[in-house]
């Protein structure tokens, strides 16, 4: 296996430089997911506008792919519906887990479809996808 | 479904392929101590350490993750093959280790002076010790029920022993002495009604009768691998969903935690819970094995085969004088096993005897000094068949006890 | 003695002829977590299956007198490996079970409350949760110890910290984590002079170090089969002779007994009153083979092995900046257990990239949260040889190591 | 291997008809032991005349082994002196365990010598012997 095919430049770029990192001033609502098998951890805030995401940051401990991972997710969610970001959650939780082709919806996230063939690594991509879909349920 | 010829499964096991230096074969009766392993099982074993080994989990290579599936698998089919989901299955040891795990983890934590532990006088000291000292431990008293003479309950007497002082009801669903299978279902319900937590012993049972433990209604279910086709030092413990809240980790160490800290650890969640230490992977995925082959030959098949070789085995002895076989006749409440004295014929000698012919039983107490001593017997012999057996051993049984009798006469 | 050429050692080990899809090889630096097995002990457990497998003793047939024999045959192996008596080496599943056992079997007849036990901050979960909560159960005290950053313990710091009061002193002879080797006989030393007893957690120290218990003196030493080229699920508990009448039977079930009344229970003698259900006789026998096979090799040039290539690794890895090399750099205190982390990646992600070079690590904290929390680090990258690892492997491992560098820089 | 071998004429006969079997009217010793692979157990009685076994008797519980080898044991040391007695004690045992050739001495207990091939039996047809060590040490 070529790790370049997981540890692609997107990744990496995004891991040295997380987007919408740090907390937000007026969050609605904060959660925080423990990666149970190493002990990582993120806190995910949001702010919302009615059913819309309006805001989104997170922060914590990981490694690249799950750094990379949430940092993909806000760009995405930033400014979506509650529906459409757990719409989005369901595909992107799929295509990690299978490593099937995935929805072009899922943009840059897509870059995650080789971490199946990673299976501990699987959690570690999906980590701030299920912190997602616990902020807005 | 059509059920192979029993010819055609001893095939299976390289083991029963001995013959002894004077020329006799191995007629192996000795399944309910241990039983023989298909080459499959044997195989995958090999497999494992040939192309899988790995510690499981925490591992980011590529054998880790193998392993770690394989691993995950394995609990799979064991809980399928019970009925329990793959969450409620601890891989221990075996049966000794499951009950004393419920005994230390549930047991200490809920049983409290003047509570009481009821069993069956016909328990494996596997599954009558751990509850005895518990008893004494936490100051409970321990209630042994008779059975009667030929090793059935008598539900009358059980429901009366029963009472809502109750805290654990404890019994074999099998017996390893007679063979006998209890009533399970409505012991558990009397149980149940009186508020009882219900341990089973599925040492026997398991590997014989088709169980699904939701059906069933039990509370913890402990077994064997190595009675079932699988490999030594592997067993199963089923927790209920219900039960496990009221449990603490019996075993701690690694890979059972969320967080260490100095003065207090935060355990993490069912099984790893209760599964402390590197696990014996290659255990796991050789009992999965047994169970896929178990599950291809058929239980309905493993159970009539049972029966089958039981009748056949009655019907010749009965005509031998001075023998008794133990257990009761309505052989709808037995298994492959059959437990015997010789008038006159100490069953050392006859287990001695009959290992001259290549037979191998066992003879003693088989672990169940209670039954032995209620019943006013020292030991028994016992003969005990499983998947691999046929009707020609049966034969070369009958023909070796008529040797003993001729011997001793 | 001379010792054998490592590229030798390692076509003993089928699983080391594994290729990748992609062509690499697999590079096995992982055996500090378990170790791969050699093609005799694979072929001693395939041969026990297919020849010799029965229940042990009571038995009276040929099956079960081989089994019993070669159970008892592997244990007087294990024992003299670690110069013990046959009687006083218990087998159990592996380390976690033997100190749990410890800890329950010892530990709770024997510690008061206001007793102290004393661990070092450097314990793997093993050998750290059960004196925990046996502290907690008891109400003893627990003391950690720490230790010096570079993983050494501070024996001055440790003689302070063992009281009169101490009534148990627990330590590995040899950390998981940096592969540090800690003076065993001089703590035992102080343990001794305060009437402590002393509990050695042996998993890293009995697969690379000659070990005699009684030159060293230790009441009590836990060990792993599977970390020291034998089968998963097989393990050591060493019980010195003056300990075991302080003890009482921690697991109870069949093969332990003398004689089972109503109310009690008459235990048979060790080493059978400690091992209660049916033994792991493969695991045993797979467990004797693996030190039949570290013994024609030579504990010595075992040792040997893991120093050279250690040295061969820091100086390679010296050169490379932003690697911070975890333990003490004098390297006659450390086994082959190589812990690094690299500025600015997470050591999951240099797992993984390793990994895709088919080099096999392990990152986390290596079930030794206390002391990574102590050095105020969350987890490190631990590569560790044995056997049949060899200067090829280290330069893959190096070769790889740059890789991520590059990768993240 | 051939039951004849262990199953010889002359155990199946001690084995029916012990000889010295039952309590002595007065006893200077008595000890008892256990067979802990199966809990058979043996009481051995004797009576003394000085350095001399003048009397001896066994009953208990035990298979034909155990029984026979008592019975043909009891018979070997009446009479004789505790020093005979010892020495006879070692060669038996040694016999039976190894299944060497055994010293003429032994006389009938030379029927035990088979008993070496079925090492959980050994522990049977010592018994009695270990008994005997016992009362007279
Ligand atoms: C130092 C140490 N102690 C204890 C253990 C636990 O051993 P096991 O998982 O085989 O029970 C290990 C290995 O994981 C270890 O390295
Ligand atoms: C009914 C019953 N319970 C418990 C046991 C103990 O099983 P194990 O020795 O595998 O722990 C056995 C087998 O010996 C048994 O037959």
């Amino acid at each position: 296996m070529d790790p370049s095919e997981l540890y692609a430049e997107v990744i990496i770029d995004h891991q040295k430089n997380p987007r919408n990192y740090g907390e937000l001033e007026n969050k609605d609502k904060e959660v925080k997911l423990t990666n149970s098998s190493c002990g990582d951890e993120i806190f995910l805030q949001v702010k919302f506008d009615g059913d819309r995401i309006q805001d989104i940051a997170f922060y914590g401990r990981g490694c690249a792919i799950s750094t990379a991972s949430a940092s993909i997710m806000t760009e995405l969610v930033k400014g979506i519906s509650k529906e459409k970001a757990e719409e989005l959650y369901e595909k992107f939780v799929e295509m990690a887990r299978t490593g099937k082709a995935p929805s072009s919806e899922l943009k840059d996230a897509r870059v995650f479809q080789g971490v199946s063939k990673y299976p501990l690594r699987v959690k570690c991509a999906t980590l701030a996808w299920h912190a997602l879909e616990k902020v807005i349920e | 479904m059509a059920c192979r010829p029993e010819s055609d499964v001893e095939k299976d096991f390289p083991i029963l392929s001995t013959v002894f230096e004077d020329g006799r074969r191995l007629v192996y009766l000795d399944s309910a101590a241990t039983t023989q392993k298909p080459k499959s099982v044997i195989e995958r074993i090999t497999h494992f350490y040939e192309s899988e080994n790995a510690n499981v989990s925490r591992g980011a290579h590529k054998l880790g993750a193998i392993a770690t599936s394989e691993y995950a698998k394995a609990r799979e089919t064991v809980a399928r093959f019970i009925g329990a989901k793959p969450e409620e299955l601890i891989f221990t040891s075996g049966t000794t280790e499951s009950i004393n795990a419920i005994a230390y983890g549930w047991g200490e934590e809920n049983v409290h002076p003047s509570d009481e532990i009821v069993v069956l006088v016909s328990e494996h000291h596997s599954n009558f010790i751990p509850w005895q000292q518990l008893a004494r431990k936490c100051g409970a008293d321990f209630k042994i029920v008779d059975v009667k003479p030929d090793g059935t309950v008598d539900l009358d007497v059980f429901r009366k022993a029963v009472t809502s002082r109750t805290k654990i009801v404890a019994f074999a669903h099998v017996t390893n002495t007679f063979g006998v299978i209890h009533p399970v279902r409505e012991m558990i319900e009397i149980a149940r009604s009186k508020g009882a937590v219900t341990v089973i012993d599925g040492a026997q049972s398991i590997p014989h009768i088709s169980t699904d433990v939701k059906e069933i209604g039990m509370d913890f279910l402990a077994f064997s691998g190595h009675k079932m086709l699988g490999p030594m030092g592997i067993g199963g413990l089923y927790i209920s969903k219900r039960r496990v809240n009221e449990m603490r980790p019996f075993f701690t160490g690694g890979g059972m935690i969320d967080n260490v800290e100095d003065n207090f650890t935060v355990f993490a969640h069912p099984p790893e819970e209760y599964e402390a230490g590197t696990p014996n992977v290659a255990g796991a995925v050789g009992l999965a094995t047994a169970i896929e082959y178990l599950e291809k030959l058929g239980m309905v098949c493993i159970l009539d085969s049972d029966r089958t070789l039981l009748e056949y085995a009655y019907k010749k002895l009965d005509k031998i004088e001075g023998l008794t076989l133990y257990g009761t006749r309505d052989f709808e409440k037995r298994i492959g096993v059959l437990s015997f004295n010789i008038k006159g014929v100490h069953p050392h000698d006859v287990a001695t005897i009959l290992d001259a012919h290549g037979v191998a039983i066992r003879s003693g107490h088989h672990c169940a000094q209670p039954l032995m001593k209620h019943l006013g017997i020292f030991y028994t012999s016992r003969a005990s068949f499983y998947v691999y057996n046929k009707k020609e051993d049966i034969d070369i049984l009958v023909d070796a006890i008529k040797d003993v009798k001729e011997r001793f006469s």
